[in-house]
This record gives structure tokens, sequence and C-alpha cells, in this order.
């Protein structure tokens, strides 16, 4: 018994100097981190996020290896709360090998982070988080590759008015800040443009919407906008149908999956369809994005969630800073601070179009699609069509 | 097993043996640390220090001497090295106080709150309100922030907020306790469990008909207290600087500023929490928790005692609110789910319910669990994964193992393991709780 | 020489770390009242609780008519013929009389013979039959007595245990239980007593057995037991 | 002079009348006590006469005041102290906890007091250690003080109830069936205790019992119940040979040996 | 009529579910005057629609939604109650079994999709096979995970099985995104589309309302989960097994001096619950047509609520908790918004479900029919 037991000791010291011993890294190492959440029901698009960037260092991370660094991700789980997120930010931070990081989903966990990134000078950029103050607080560190909601939601706002000739409009949200800010601004363009919104509800709800849907069919209104993320909207979508809704559902870029065809199934072509506003296209309408998708389906398995191409795009746009900073150091490891300046120096050619930031962080002019979908399954998520596409410069701080 | 750890013990609690033990852990612990500053190795030596000062017998000057060292000199100076283990520490204070907070509630009284965070949120959130620019906000729409907006009050009012939170949050729980206290323990802790679940929906959703809670976005930016004057900062600066071997910034400092504030809180929380403990009020609860009947036919008044019980638990967690709005800047419903009740429950059982000393060790370990070692132990497979390491005898190289079996997206899962075993290892706690002994010598000479 | 139906070797039993029975051996016989004496905590009921399984031996063994019933599980040793009336009655408050009866016959699945029990049962205790659908909760203190003895009849048991049935009971009550005690063993029912009034208990069993903390310090026919003056002193209250 | 008096007291639980018009008066320095079968009301008269139940009708005077729609902690504070039926110690307590638990109504210290240490507190609390270890004593206790309550022997557990309804300073100490589970010699030792309870402390004692050597042997005054209703009442002597309370109760064979 | 009212068909089916009918019936247009009178009422206050036309209009939706969820509440409740009642114990992990029946019932179906005989086979027979393989599985795991992590804690204070059983709740919610994902990483479970569920039968009663429209499937759940709650019904109160359960609730030592196997008695309890929890997760698959290994957690949640409104451990308070939760629910969250104009909405119900709750409880503490399993349902 005794003997035994020290083996075990003697075993779990091993293992904890095992630990211990992998944390100072070679000196030419360069660290990417990603904060996602990688476990509970965010973690659909969390690890996604984390994968996409995963493919990006295994693709992209060429040129960083040929000049003798070795780069290494380093995944961390916010697990989509701010307490968890802030602690991982700090032990990011205190990593010098880490010199850029992707991330996060959720606007509530990056904002309080960032403030550790800002501190540290290292710099994030976001695959994923459309919420204005995470930019309009003027870090330097703080970019982001999606549009604003501030801007996607008068683009949908437009097009519902003006393409659809929706009179009326029920908004309903996901009672996250993401989906929150973006049927805020649908909302205060709508009154601005005289759109009659019906109603403007919140639901955690991800089953059951018998309580919206009920006064949504007394109200019937012509356009049912919902804020959110696709496997909430699926659910509602299907469920409204089946209930006899007759209108044309909108919804945000958190719609660009193909499995809400899959949720929803012909509840989407149904009478008035569907259609969404979306920061990056279908894949037909980028050719290195159709790439990615195959690339990312024959190595995970599955095709990718929304904001995974984006997370894609910033380990892009990190790997090509850094490469650009470690070449003006010298082929030396560059410091965060360079990688930080370098990535608001950078013009990059990304799968979801050029990318390069303006003083806040965004990108100067993004692209908006409106998606139509054709698809009943998601097989068939390929077939949706653009149907418009229109750049917007971005509002800067704001007033 | 268990003979193997009194021995073990019995060995090293020997004559000198704990001073020994003790002064090896601090100057190893630190040194190691200061060394590789980011090796969870080396930092759980250190933290075995404070484990040592408690257990062994050593003179109480000594420990005291050696834990002002660590918690004011040592920790600090690493802290600032990496302030990730400032991060851990403020979190294991935080989490400390509120499990000290519950452990009054459900360990000493009886009574099972299944929503205690909502008065962590109810501190946090009066400062995020009032230390924000929200009041001027009011009447906009949440998202759509004007950033000339001004803040309401001037940052140094966080330390009369600092009572405010405790204050309000007390009143909370005897507002929620008034009319719920007279039910039986399960109806109690679900009655709780939406109490809890009442608050955090308000804060989801009292961005109208008036913005105050800024609702899903979450209040930012909330103001921080002042640092001390720059000439003392300079001063600090220039004695800490050469040591850690890098500039240091505002804020670096202030992640050691809120540490001492946490440290504090959570010195008085353990002192308040003792003489409580220890007292009519103490006795009474614990009465109540063993057999209400009999409590009341002893006198105790049930309803007033157990008022005082949620009061008390309560204004150790507005209390940790207000400093936890402060620390983040930013505050947001999702930090006060029932999840996070749970887990604050989780710490005080698994610590030992009822025992002082076992919460904070549940708590430590939960943060510690959560935060650090199971997220090490995932980088480090996830960097195995990207090497070229093979295990040996199977041959079975890093790199093909599955990305599905990536543990760090199964921390709840060895959460939830931890929590079975333990559970069914060891139900009483880390640390059960014991009862104070008293010198009765007086008795004997009868 | 009558068959023991039951023996009991030895046993060492424990309560958490507290050590209940410090190796009792007993053993009755066919037919007889066995009573086991002894003031609170000595381990009377622990005795009764290890020997119908409640609790489980560290060591020793326990045999009922050549079966070793040691290390059964209760159900077990009840469907084997073991009747015990626990300590408070244990009547199921919140089930009628006839289905409290009912579960005494739990493991028969024979309904006729059940009825049959059953009426016999009522013969023995005409007050349960008037009560037969009234919550077993709602009886009085002897009625539940009652009920709780008729109940282990049901199983038609090769021992019936009884753990303090006079407690609480008025003193008419008691001597009414403990003649129907004395009718069940002329009937030839088996009888282990465990009592606190040890007049009683004495005045109708066969032999005892003198406990106490947890060890057996005396044994003899009843008869001489009444006589002897250590339990005249702590058990009869002679002085 | 009357300390307790009760006057048509009824209490019902749905159709049940439990105690039914009880009108019964307890002088002061009294050893009284309440027989009758079980299910006889006496365990729900104590309770009515505590505050755990309201009674439906009637009037509950102690010391001259009523005490009907008191809690039961404001009952104790009035000054009745009781034990229970089956035992009821705060098992994970030490022994002196329990006492100090019983001693709550008359400790003054304050949430002030409590926090700061103040020189009060340790005053009152050394106090109050002092007469609990006397209270244990009295109760023929020792060395027990740190024990955990429940790890108590069956008689010792019996004796702390007492001792932490003594700690209350209470006027009138009910008990309820104090010497049940005890062997002749503990019941002996037990009635001493009583005795000394009134003649040492002052205090009024009453008692449920159904060990008639007990009740014969130290009452001053017995009420018999039966079915909710006061069916006797007088001296230990008048009972015995009372034929209702013999038919109801005692049985013949039980009133001829207490006649011993 | 002593002859008519002892007859196993009237104690067991009509008389429950008469009784539930009328409690339908009662609550129903309790709630539906009290709605009304509000309108009335407020009908000035609220400018951009005629509030009381528009209450009528949607009325009866609103109540069959309330009966819908109400009952799925309440079949998920008994799983609670039920383990209440005999162990004492809030099993915390049930949302995590109602969770696994629920996926397993639809894997069930993904697989004949995937084979394409989906379409051929007949639906009732489909589902009918889904809710069985739900049932089975689930009460297998409620068993297992009692034998793991609840039985060697029996005797222990009472909030030791509590954190185990939370920790259960974790390993199982992770462990069954581990299986879903193992070769994809996704874990959205989609019920395919087949059969007639979605299309509407129109039920009309002259003279009260208009057609009323009530999908298949909505008939379908109330069907299932009334037969469920008959069976349980029978099984408690009628049969020997039933008995058994009732005297382990009641006194588990003394059960077992009467013969009965008491672990296996609890094991049994755990089966029927985590049953009923499991068929209840295949109608809620469903309904809502989508499920993932986290979507246990709220409507365990209301079904506790409903067990504990109801009074935990027993049987009929479950279904009424169940009942009452899921009406005011819908009442909430259909009728906020419209009555405040926006201002609050949908998303208070759960504070008015809380808020019911603390009222109900204040006023009676234990519970609607606050009593043990041991009490006849």
């Amino acid at each position: 018994m005794f003997k035994r037991l020290n083996v075990v000791i003697a075993l779990l010291i091993v293992a904890s100097l095992a630990l211990a011993a992998c944390a100072p890294a070679a000196p030419k190492t360069i660290k990417i981190a990603t904060q996602s959440p990688l476990s509970g029901g965010q973690s659909l698009l969390g690890v996604d996020i984390k994968r996409g960037a995963e493919l990006a260092l295994e693709q992209l991370g060429g040129p960083l290896t040929e000049m003798g660094f070795t780069v290494e991700l380093a995944p961390y789980d916010d697990q989509a709360t701010p307490d968890v997120g802030v602690a991982n930010a700090k032990n990011i931070v205190a990593d010098s090998a880490i010199l850029c990081g992707v991330g996060h989903l959720n606007s509530g966990v990056m904002i309080p982070s960032s403030e550790e990134y800002h501190t540290a000078g290292l710099a994030f950029v976001s695959p994923a988080n459309t919420n204005p103050v995470v930019t309009t607080r003027g870090y330097a560190e703080v970019n982001r590759i999606v549009g604003r909601d501030d801007v996607q939601a008068p683009v949908a706002e437009a097009y519902a008015r003006n393409e659809l000739g929706a009179s009326s409009v029920y908004i309903i949200h996901d009672k996250t800040a993401y989906g929150q800010g973006v049927a805020e601004f649908f909302r205060a363009a709508a009154d601005e443009n005289g759109l009659e919104v019906q109603a403007f509800e919140g639901t955690e709800e991800t089953a059951n919407f018998d309580a919206i849907i009920t006064p949504l069919l007394a109200s019937n209104p012509d356009v049912v906008f919902f804020s959110g993320i696709y496997n909430q909207a699926g659910v509602f979508f299907k469920q409204a149908r089946d209930a006899g809704y007759e209108g044309t559902f909108m919804g945000t870029d958190g719609m660009d999956a193909s499995d809400l065809a899959a949720l929803a199934g012909d509840a989407l072509t149904k009478g008035g369809g569907m259609v969404y506003t979306s920061v990056a296209g279908p894949a037909a309408a980028y050719p290195k994005a159709a790439k990615f998708a195959s690339d990312f389906e024959a190595k995970f398995g599955s095709a990718p969630q929304p904001f995974s191409a984006q997370a894609y795009d910033s380990m892009g746009v990190c790997l090509s800073a850094i490469k650009n900073a470690a070449e003006a150091a010298g082929g030396e490891v560059p410091t965060r601070e360079a990688v930080r300046d370098a990535i608001r120096a950078l013009s990059y050619d990304g799968m979801t179009g050029s990318i390069a930031f303006d003083s806040i962080g965004d990108l100067p002019t993004a692209k908006y699609f409106i998606i139509k979908v054709n698809a009943t399954s998601a097989e068939t998520w390929g077939s949706n069509e653009i149907v418009a596409e229109l750049d917007f410069a971005s509002p800067g701080m704001g007033e | 097993m268990k003979n193997f750890f009194d021995n073990f013990y019995a060995r090293i609690n020997n004559g000198k043996n704990p001073y020994y033990v003790t002064f090896g852990l601090l100057i190893l612990g630190a040194v190691l640390v200061y060394i590789s500053p980011r090796s969870l190795l080396a930092f759980m030596i250190l933290m075995l220090c404070p484990m040592a000062i408690y257990f062994l017998n050593m003179e109480t000057k000594i420990k005291v001497l050696i834990g002002i060292l660590l918690a004011v000199v040592i920790i600090p100076v690493l802290g600032i090295r990496n302030i990730f283990y400032l991060e851990v520490i403020f979190q294991i204070s935080v989490f400390a106080a509120l499990a000290l907070g519950l452990n009054i509630v459900v360990g000493m009284a009886g009574l099972l709150d299944l929503g205690y965070v909502a008065f962590y949120a109810v501190g946090a959130y009066l400062w995020a309100i009032f230390g924000s620019k929200q009041l001027s906000l009011l009447y906009s729409v949440p998202g759509a922030a004007a950033a000339s907006a001004e803040f309401s009050l001037d940052p140094r009012w966080f330390w009369l907020f600092l009572f405010l939170g405790l204050a309000l949050a007390a009143l909370t729980g005897i507002l929620l306790g008034l009319p719920v206290l007279r039910l039986r323990g399960d109806y109690l802790a679900i009655v709780t469990l939406g109490f809890g679940e009442v608050i955090r929906v308000l804060a989801l959703n009292l961005d109208k008909p008036i913005n105050l809670t800024n609702g899903p976005q979450g209040i930012t930016p909330i103001q921080r207290p002042p640092l001390p004057p720059s000439y003392i900062m300079d001063v600090f600066r220039n004695i800490l600087e050469p040591i850690v071997g890098h500039e240091v910034t505002d804020a670096q400092f202030y992640n050691v500023f809120f540490y001492f504030i946490a440290l504090i809180v959570i010195m008085v929380a353990i002192v308040v929490a003792r003489r409580l403990e220890d007292s009519r009020i103490g006795r009474a609860w614990t009465a109540i928790r063993e057999d209400e009947t009999a409590a009341i036919a002893m006198g105790i008044p049930l309803v007033q005692m157990k008022l005082y019980a949620f009061a008390a638990g309560a204004s150790f967690a507005g209390i940790m609110g207000v400093i936890y709005g402060a620390n983040r800047t930013f505050v947001s419903p999702e930090s006060f789910s029932f999840l996070q009740s749970i887990g604050v429950l989780t710490m005080v059982i698994l610590g030992g319910l009822g025992s002082i000393p076992g919460v904070i060790i549940g708590a430590a370990v939960v943060v510690f669990l959560n935060i650090q070692v199971l997220q090490t132990f995932s980088l480090f497979l996830s960097s195995l994964r990207q090497s070229d390491a093979v295990i040996p005898i199977i041959n079975f190289a890093w790199r093909d193992l599955s990305n599905q079996l990536d543990p760090a997206k199964y921390q709840k899962l060895v959460f939830g393991l931890i929590l079975v075993i333990m559970m069914i290892y060891r139900p009483a706690g880390l640390i059960p709780a014991e009862r104070r002994q008293r010198e009765l010598t007086h008795e004997e000479d009868e | 020489m009558a068959k023991k139906i039951l023996e009991v070797n030895d046993i060492h039993s424990y309560y958490g770390h507290i050590h209940a029975l410090k190796g009792i051996s007993l053993y009755v016989e066919e037919g007889e009242i066995v009573s086991l004496i002894g003031s609170n905590g000595a381990g009377k009921s622990t005795t009764l609780r290890t020997i119908s399984g409640l609790m489980h031996p560290r060591s020793g063994s326990i045999n009922l008519g050549g079966t070793d019933i040691t290390h059964m599980e209760p159900h077990i040793i009840v469907s084997n013929g073991v009747g015990h009336v626990p300590e408070g009655r244990g009547i199921f408050p919140k089930l009628s009389v006839r289905e409290n009866l009912d579960m005494g016959a739990y493991t028969i699945n024979d309904t006729p013979k059940n009825s049959e029990r059953i009426e016999q049962v009522f013969t023995l205790f005409p007050r349960l039959k008037e009560r037969v659908d009234q919550y077993g909760g709602t009886l009085s203190g002897g009625e539940q007595q009652m009920l709780a003895i008729g109940r282990s009849l049901m199983l038609n048991p090769r021992i019936l245990m009884l753990d303090e049935p006079s407690m609480g009971l008025a003193p008419v009550l008691v001597e009414l239980i403990f003649d129907i005690i004395k009718k069940l063993n002329k009937d030839g029912t088996t009888i282990l007593l465990v009592e606190q009034n040890a007049q009683m208990a004495l005045s109708i069993a066969h032999r005892g057995y003198v406990l106490q903390t947890g060890n057996i310090v005396l044994t003899d026919t009843a008869d001489k037991l009444k006589k002897n003056e250590m339990v005249q002193k702590s058990y009869l209250g002679i002085e | 002079m009357a300390l307790l008096k009760t006057t048509n007291v009824v209490k019902r639980f749905g159709g049940l009348t439990a105690v039914n018009k009880i009108n019964l008066v307890f002088e002061k320095g009294q050893i009284a006590s309440i027989i009758g079968p079980n299910g006889a009301g006496k365990t729900t008269f104590f309770n009515t006469l505590t505050g755990i139940y309201t009674p439906e009708e009637g009037e509950i005077e102690f010391d001259g005041r009523s005490l009907i729609g008191l809690r039961p902690d404001q009952v104790a504070t009035r000054g009745i102290a009781r034990t229970f039926q089956n035992i009821r110690l705060f098992g994970s307590m030490t022994v002196i906890e329990n006492i100090l638990v019983g001693m709550h109504i008359r400790l003054k210290q304050t949430g002030m007091d409590i926090l700061f240490r103040r020189k009060f507190f340790f005053e009152e609390e050394a106090e109050a250690e002092e007469r609990a270890k006397e209270l244990m004593s009295f109760v023929g206790l020792r060395n027990v003080g740190n024990e955990l309550a429940r790890n108590l022997p069956y008689g010792g557990q019996r004796r702390i109830e007492i001792a932490r309804a003594l700690a209350a300073n209470p006027s009138l100490i009910l008990l309820d069936e104090p010497t049940a589970g005890m062997n002749p010699n503990e019941t002996a030792d037990a009635i001493k205790l009583f005795r000394s309870i009134r003649d040492d402390k002052g205090i009024t004692v009453l008692l449920i019992e159904h060990d008639m050597r007990v009740i014969m042997n130290i009452s001053e005054r017995i009420s018999v119940m039966d079915y909710g209703e006061k069916i006797a009442e007088g001296t230990p002597a008048e009972i015995r040979s009372d034929q209702r309370v013999i038919e109801a109760y005692l049985g013949r064979e039980a009133a001829a040996a207490t006649q011993a | 009529m002593k002859t008519f009212t002892s007859n196993p068909f009237y104690k067991f089916i009509i008389f429950p579910v008469g009784q539930m009918l009328a409690f339908i019936l009662g609550a129903g247009t309790l709630l539906s005057v009290i709605i009304i009178l509000l309108a009335y009422i407020f009908r000035g206050s609220v400018t951009n629609l005629d509030l009381v036309e528009r209450t009528i209009t949607i009325l009866p939706k609103v109540l069959i939604d309330g009966i819908t969820i109400g009952f799925v509440y309440a079949t998920i409740a008994l799983g609670y109650t039920m383990v209440y009642g005999v162990l004492e114990f809030i099993n915390f992990s049930h949302s995590e079994i109602f969770m696994v029946g629920g996926v397993v019932g639809v894997e069930l179906l993904r697989y004949f999709d995937a084979q394409g005989s989906l379409a051929t086979m007949n639906e009732y027979v489909v589902i009918g096979m889904a809710i069985v393989l739900g049932m089975v599985i689930a009460g297998g795991l409620a068993v297992t995970v009692e034998r793991i992590a609840y039985k060697p804690l029996r005797g222990a204070p009472r909030l030791v099985p509590l954190i185990s059983a939370i920790g259960m709740s974790f390993i199982l919610q992770d462990a069954v995104r581990l299986i879903l994902g193992l070769t994809t990483g996704e874990f959205n479970v989609i019920l395919p589309q087949f059969g007639t569920f979605d299309e509407f039968q129109i039920l009309t009663i002259p003279g009260i309302a208009n057609a009323v429209q009530i999908q298949n499937k909505t008939i379908l759940l109330i069907a299932v989960t009334v037969m469920m709650l008959v069976g349980l019904n029978f099984l408690v109160n009628g049969t020997k097994i039933g008995k058994a359960i009732r005297a382990v609730a009641q006194d588990r030592p003394t059960a077992s001096l009467m013969g009965i196997n008491v672990n296996l008695i609890i094991s049994l309890t755990f089966l029927i619950g985590g049953a009923l929890g499991g068929a209840a997760g295949v109608l809620f698959a469903l309904k809502v047509t989508r499920l993932d290994p986290f979507v246990g957690f709220f409507p365990g949640l209301k079904a506790f609520t409903a067990a504990v409104l109801g009074g935990i451990g027993n049987l009929t308070g479950a279904l009424l908790g169940g009942l009452v939760l899921g009406l005011l629910e819908s009442f909430g969250a259909s009728y906020l918004g419209i009555f405040t104009e926006g201002a609050f909405g949908a998303e208070y119900k759960d504070i008015l479900a809380f808020a019911i709750l603390i009222i109900i409880l204040i006023f009676r503490p234990s519970g609607l029919l606050g009593q043990t399993v041991g009490q006849k349902a």
C-alpha cells in the first residue's frame, strides 16, 4: 500500500514538474492565444472560433516558421463568463510569449478582459464582438474584423422597408449584449424611418417560444427581425411558421450557419421567406471561403459555425502583423507593442475581404451582405443568394 | 491511506520541524515562483505555505510574522511579476468571502440558499450604477451610450459605497427573508433560487422603461478608487522595479491595490464570522439548524435569528460585490447566474459545511481548479498536440489525439467528477467543522 | 432438548466508531420466550437490529434454524421467518391498517392465505378490525402496538422479536399486550423480547439475558434472574 | 398562589379534539403530574402551554398574564422551560453549548458586543460558562462539557436536557416523560433531581409520566387525562383509588402494585 | 355507489382524469376571467390596439400553450417528486436525465431518417418507439446515477447528495456533449421532419369560442402525458409495488423488516422517475424540434418549481404545480407585453412565475398539497 502510494505521489510530482517545465518556452517561441467558450452551452460557437484560428495557424503559419520561430496556439476557455475571461486575460498577459490574441465570442467577456489586454499592450483581434463599446473606448490593442451593430442594423432595416415593402416589424432578441445591441439599433432606425415596431421582446428561452408566437400571430407583422444566434432563431422560425406565421423572417450574422436550415427546414422558404444580414458573404461569394469550409470540414469533421471564418481571418491578421513586426525587429521576437502597432498598420487580404483597421480598431469600411435563404436543409445551404452587398463606413467613436 | 497521512502529519508536526517546513516552503516557493513565474508547480508550493501556517503547531507570533511576510511582501512582489497570481488570489478572496457569508446561512443556520449571488449582484450593481456614467444615461437606449456622458460621482465615493453595498445587501436579505423564512428547508431553497433568478432577470431587463442596468450590455466603465498619491507610488515603483525586472504600471499597481482591499475584507470577514459563530447569536443559529422546535422552546426567536443570518450572510456578498464591480470596471448579468450560486454552495460544502477554515479552503480549491489547474492542464495537452511528442510504449502520437477529446472542452466534466468523488469519499468536506473546546478545568477540581 | 431456532455467536457491532455490541452470544429455542433486559444503551435494540440485518456485525455469526444469516439483507432475513417489531413500532402512518397488514405479508404471494391470516390477526386484535380503513398514524399507542405485532404475525414467523412493546403505554395496556404475548407463545410462537420493564418481561419469559454496555453479564432462567440480587437492585427496583 | 391556570383550553386537529376543555391550576412551588394513556393529549397540552400550538378556545394564564397568542420563544421568555418526550438536544453541539443555548434569553450581549468583543461580552460569557458548569454538576454530570451531546449515553442526555431547560432560569419547568427508558436505579436518581429542582431552586415542576412509581412517589397533585379530557384530579392516594382512573389507565394490577 | 367508486376503472382512470379536467377547467376559467377583467380595466391606458379584443382573440391559444407546457413540467416534476417523496432528496441531475431521454429519442428518429425509412413508417409508431427508447435509456441512466452517486451517500447530511447530484449534472451534460460531438464536435440534436405532427386540428366549441387550432403534436403530447400520469397513479396507488414504494417513503428500516428490498424499491423509484423524464424529453423534443446537452436546465428548474409549488413529494401536487406554472407562465408571457405596451414583456415571465410561487408558499407553506408520497395521490 505504502509503496504504491509513494509511486503515485512520485508520478504526481513528475507530472506537475512536467507542467511546470512546459511553462517557460523556448526563446524563439511565439504564442497566439484564443479566448472563447470551449465548455458549456455556448461552446458550439466558441470551439469553432478556436478551430478557425487553429486552422489558420496551420495554413498561414509558414512564413513565421521559415523565419525560425515556433508558433503555438494557446487556447483558453472563458466559459462565457467575465470572471473566467478576466482571469485568463491576466494569465495570457503574464505569458510573455503570447504576442497576439483572437477572441472573444461574448462582448460581455471581451469588454472587461480587454482592459487587461489594454494595460499590457497585447493586441487582440475579435472575430465576433459587434458591440460598439468594444472599440469606442479607443484602445490601441482592441481590433475587430466584423461590422458593428450600429451599422448592421440600419442596413437590415432599410432592406426591410425598401425591398420587402414592410410597414410593420416585430423585433425579438436573445437578451445577450450582441443580440440586444443589434435589435436596439434596428429599432432606432425603424422609429426614425416610420417602420412600425409592433413589439420589442427579449427572450432567453431556447426551446419553447409559444408565449412569444401567440401575440405575434395576433399582431401579424410584415417582418419578424430576430437578433441572435441561429440555434435559437432556427427553432423560433420553425415554431412560428408551424403556428401559421406567413411573413418574412430577418436575422443577423448570427444566422450564418448551415444548421439554421437543418433546424428550421422549409420554414425558411415558406411564406415570406427569410433573409439575413452578414458581414461575411456565403462561400460562393469568396473562393477562399469555399476552400476554408472544405478544409475545415476535412480537419474537424463538421461545417464551420458562424464567426469561425472570422476567427480564421483574425488569426491571419495576427500572424501577418507578427511577421511584419519581426522583420522590422530584424528577425528577433518582436515586442507586443510592435505587434499592436503592426496590426493597425496592416492591410491584409483576408478570406472575408480586405482588412485594415482605423484608429479605434474598426474596419474603416465594412462589407455588409444581405442574403436570402433558399436552403431547406444543411446540405443546400450553398444555394442561398446574395441580394444586396453594401459598403458602410465605421461610425467611429460616436458622438 | 489515512494512516499514512496521519503519520506524515505527525512527523512534520514534531518539535522544530514545523518551522523548517514552513520556512522551507516559503523560501522555496518564493524562489521558484520568482525564477519561473508561470509555473503552476512553483505557485502550488508557495500556496502550501499558508496551509502549513494553518495546520502546523508553531508559536502564534511566528505564524503571524510569516503570514504578514507572505501576504504583504512576497505575494505582491511575485504578483507584479505575474499579475495572474494576484488575480487568482483576488478571486479566491472574493469567493472565500462569499463562501463565508453563505456558510453563515447554510452552514451555521442550516437555511439552504440557492440564490446567494443575488446579494453579490446587489452590491456590484449598486456601485456600478453610481460609480459609472449610468445615472446620466437613464433615458438613453442601452448600447448607444454617449461617450461624452459624465461620471456622476467622484471615485473616492467607492469607500463609502463599500458600506452602502454591505447595508443594501443586508437589507435585501431581510426583505427577502421576512416573508419566506417561515418556510421549511426545501421550500426555502426553491424560493431563494427563484429570488436569485429574479435579481438576475431584473438586471437583464431593467434597461426599460428606464435604463437602470443597461440590460445585457452591462455597465462599463465603472470607476476605481484612486491609487495613493503619485509620490508614494513612485517610492514603491523605485523599490519594485529592480526586483521584478520590468516597469511597473499603474494598472499593475491596481492589481496589488485590489489584492490588498480583498485581503483586508477577507480578514475582517473571517474575524466577523468567527466572532458571530462563537457567541449567543452563533449558538442560536446552530441550535436552529439542529432542531427548530427545541430551539424555539429555549426562547430563541426563530424568524429574528434567521433574518440575522440572512442579513449577515448577504452583507458579506454585498461588500464583495462593490469591490468586484470596481475591480472589473464592468458588470453584466452573466456574472450572477444560478450556476454561480451553485458554485459558491459547492465551495462551502466541499470545504466543510459550517467550518470557517474549511469554506476558505473550499473557495481556494474551486477557484484554483477552475481558473488555473484545469486551464493549465489543457494548455499543456494542447501544446503536446502541437508538438511531436509520442507516448512511448503504445507509440501514440499526441498529434493524433482526437480534437474532440481536448480537455479544455470538458472542464465541467472534470469538475463534476471531482464533486462526486469528494462527496463519496469525504462528505464532511476538506476540513470538517469542529466545535470549540472550552477550558473546563474548574469542573475537574470540584 | 428443543431445537435452537436462533443462535447468535459472539457478534460485534458498531455505530460508526462506537463499539455497541462487544461479543454477544445467545440462543433461542423453539417455543421459548427469551427476554433481553438491560438499561438504555446496553445494546438490546442493537442486538435485535443486528439479528434482523438492519445492521451488520463486524464479526461473529448469526444462525437461524441452520441457515447462516449473518450477512444477509433484512428483506431476505425476514422472508426466512424473522418477525421484528421495531422500537417505536414502525407503523406506516399514511397507510391504512389493512395496508399495513398487507405490508407484513409482502413476501408471501398467496392471496387466500393472506386473507386468512388477516382474519386471524383480527381475531387476536378485534380493535384493529374496527379501524381497518383508518390510517395507521391515527391509531392510539396501544392500537399501534397491536398493529405492529399483528403485522409481524402476517409472516407466520419462526421467531418473533419484540422491541420494547410496553414503551409509552398505559399500565392497563401493558398488561393487555403482555397477555397477548403470552397467548401467542402458548399458540406456538417463539419470542425474543427486549424490554425495559424487567418486572413484566421476567414474569412471562422462560429465560433471560442481562445486558450491560454491549456485554451479556448474566443469563439464566427467568425465575432465577428474578431472585438475583444484582437484577433485583438494578432492574427491578428492589433495594 | 396560582402560577399557571388554564381555563377551558381546547385544541383541535381537523376533526380530532386533542385537548378538550382542560381546566387546571398549578400552585407555585408544587410538583404536579399529568398522567393518562398514550394519545390522551398530554403532550399536546404541553405544546399548547408552550405556544407551539395555539388553542382554539380557552385561556392560559401564567403569573397573572395571558399566554394566548405568544410564540414559543416568548413563552420561554416569560419563564416556562421544558424538555421533550423524545430527547431533543442539539446533537452536534457540545454539552456546554447546549446549556448556553438554554441561557439565550438571559444573555444581554448585543451584536456590537459580539462583533467588537467588548469587555462586557467576555464577562458575560465567562459568567454563563460558570453557571453552565454549575448546572452540569447540579444534574449530576462531570467532565462531559466538551463532549458532543449526541455522544452522551441516554441517561446523560436526559440530564443535559434538564440542565438546558434550567439554564433559562424558569419559574416553571415542564418535563415530558423524563424517566422514560431509565432503569430503576436511574429513576431513583431522577426523582431526587426533580425534588431538588423544586426544593433548591424553587422552580415549580410539572411532569408527564407513565412510571407509576415516579408519579406516586413525587407528585403532590396528579391530573389524569383521557381522550383529551381531564377525568380525575387529586392527591396520589385519591387517584389510586379512583375507579375511572383504574379502568381507563392504571388497570387493577398496577393500582394494586403502587399501593404498596 | 360504494361499489362503483371502488371499481378500479373509476378509481384509477375516471377519477384522476376527471380531477385533472376539473382542475384545468377551473384554473383556465379563473385566469381567463381575471385577464378579461383586467383588459376592461386597462383598456383606456393602451392606445395602440383594442386591448379587450386582442386579449380575447389570443386567449384560447394562450390557454392551450399553458396547458401543453404545463403537462411537460408536470411529467418532469413527477421525477423530482417521486425521488423526493422516497428519499427526501432533490435529485438535481433529473433535468439531465430528461435531456438524455430526449436526445436518445431524437437520435433514434435521426437514425431512421438516415436509413431513409422514416418517411415510410407510421409516424405514431415511430414516435412511440422513440418514447419507449427514451424511457428505457433515461430510466436506466437514472438508476445508474443513483447507484453510483447517491447510494453510497445514504445517511449522509442532506446537502451531501445534493452536491453529488450537481456534480452528476455537470458530468452528464459534458458526457452527452462528448458523445454527440465525438465525430463532429457539434451537439445540436435536430428533430427530423416527418409525419403530420405539425398539422392543425380545428376545434370549435359552439357558442363559446371561435375555431381553435391545435397542432397534432400538442394533442399527442397531452394525450401521452395524461396516459402516463394515469399509469403512474395506478402503479403507486393500485399495486403492491406502489404500496411498497409508499411504505419505503414513510419508514425505510421498517419497510425492510416487512421483507421489502429497500434498495430495489429506491432504484425502482429512480427508474420510474427517470422513465417519465425520458418520455417527457422525447415529447419536448417533438414540440421544440431541437435539443442540446444543456437544454434540460430550464425545464428542469421549472419542473422543480412546479413540484415544490404543488407540494414536493405529492404526485397530484406535481401535476397541479406543473399546470399552474405552465398556465401562469403562458398568461404572463403573452399578456405582459400587450398590457404594458412593451415596457415589460415575455422576459418577465420567470419573475412572475417565481413571484406567484412565493405568494402561494407564504399562504400555503408546504405547497398546494403539501404531503408525502405516502399520501394517496
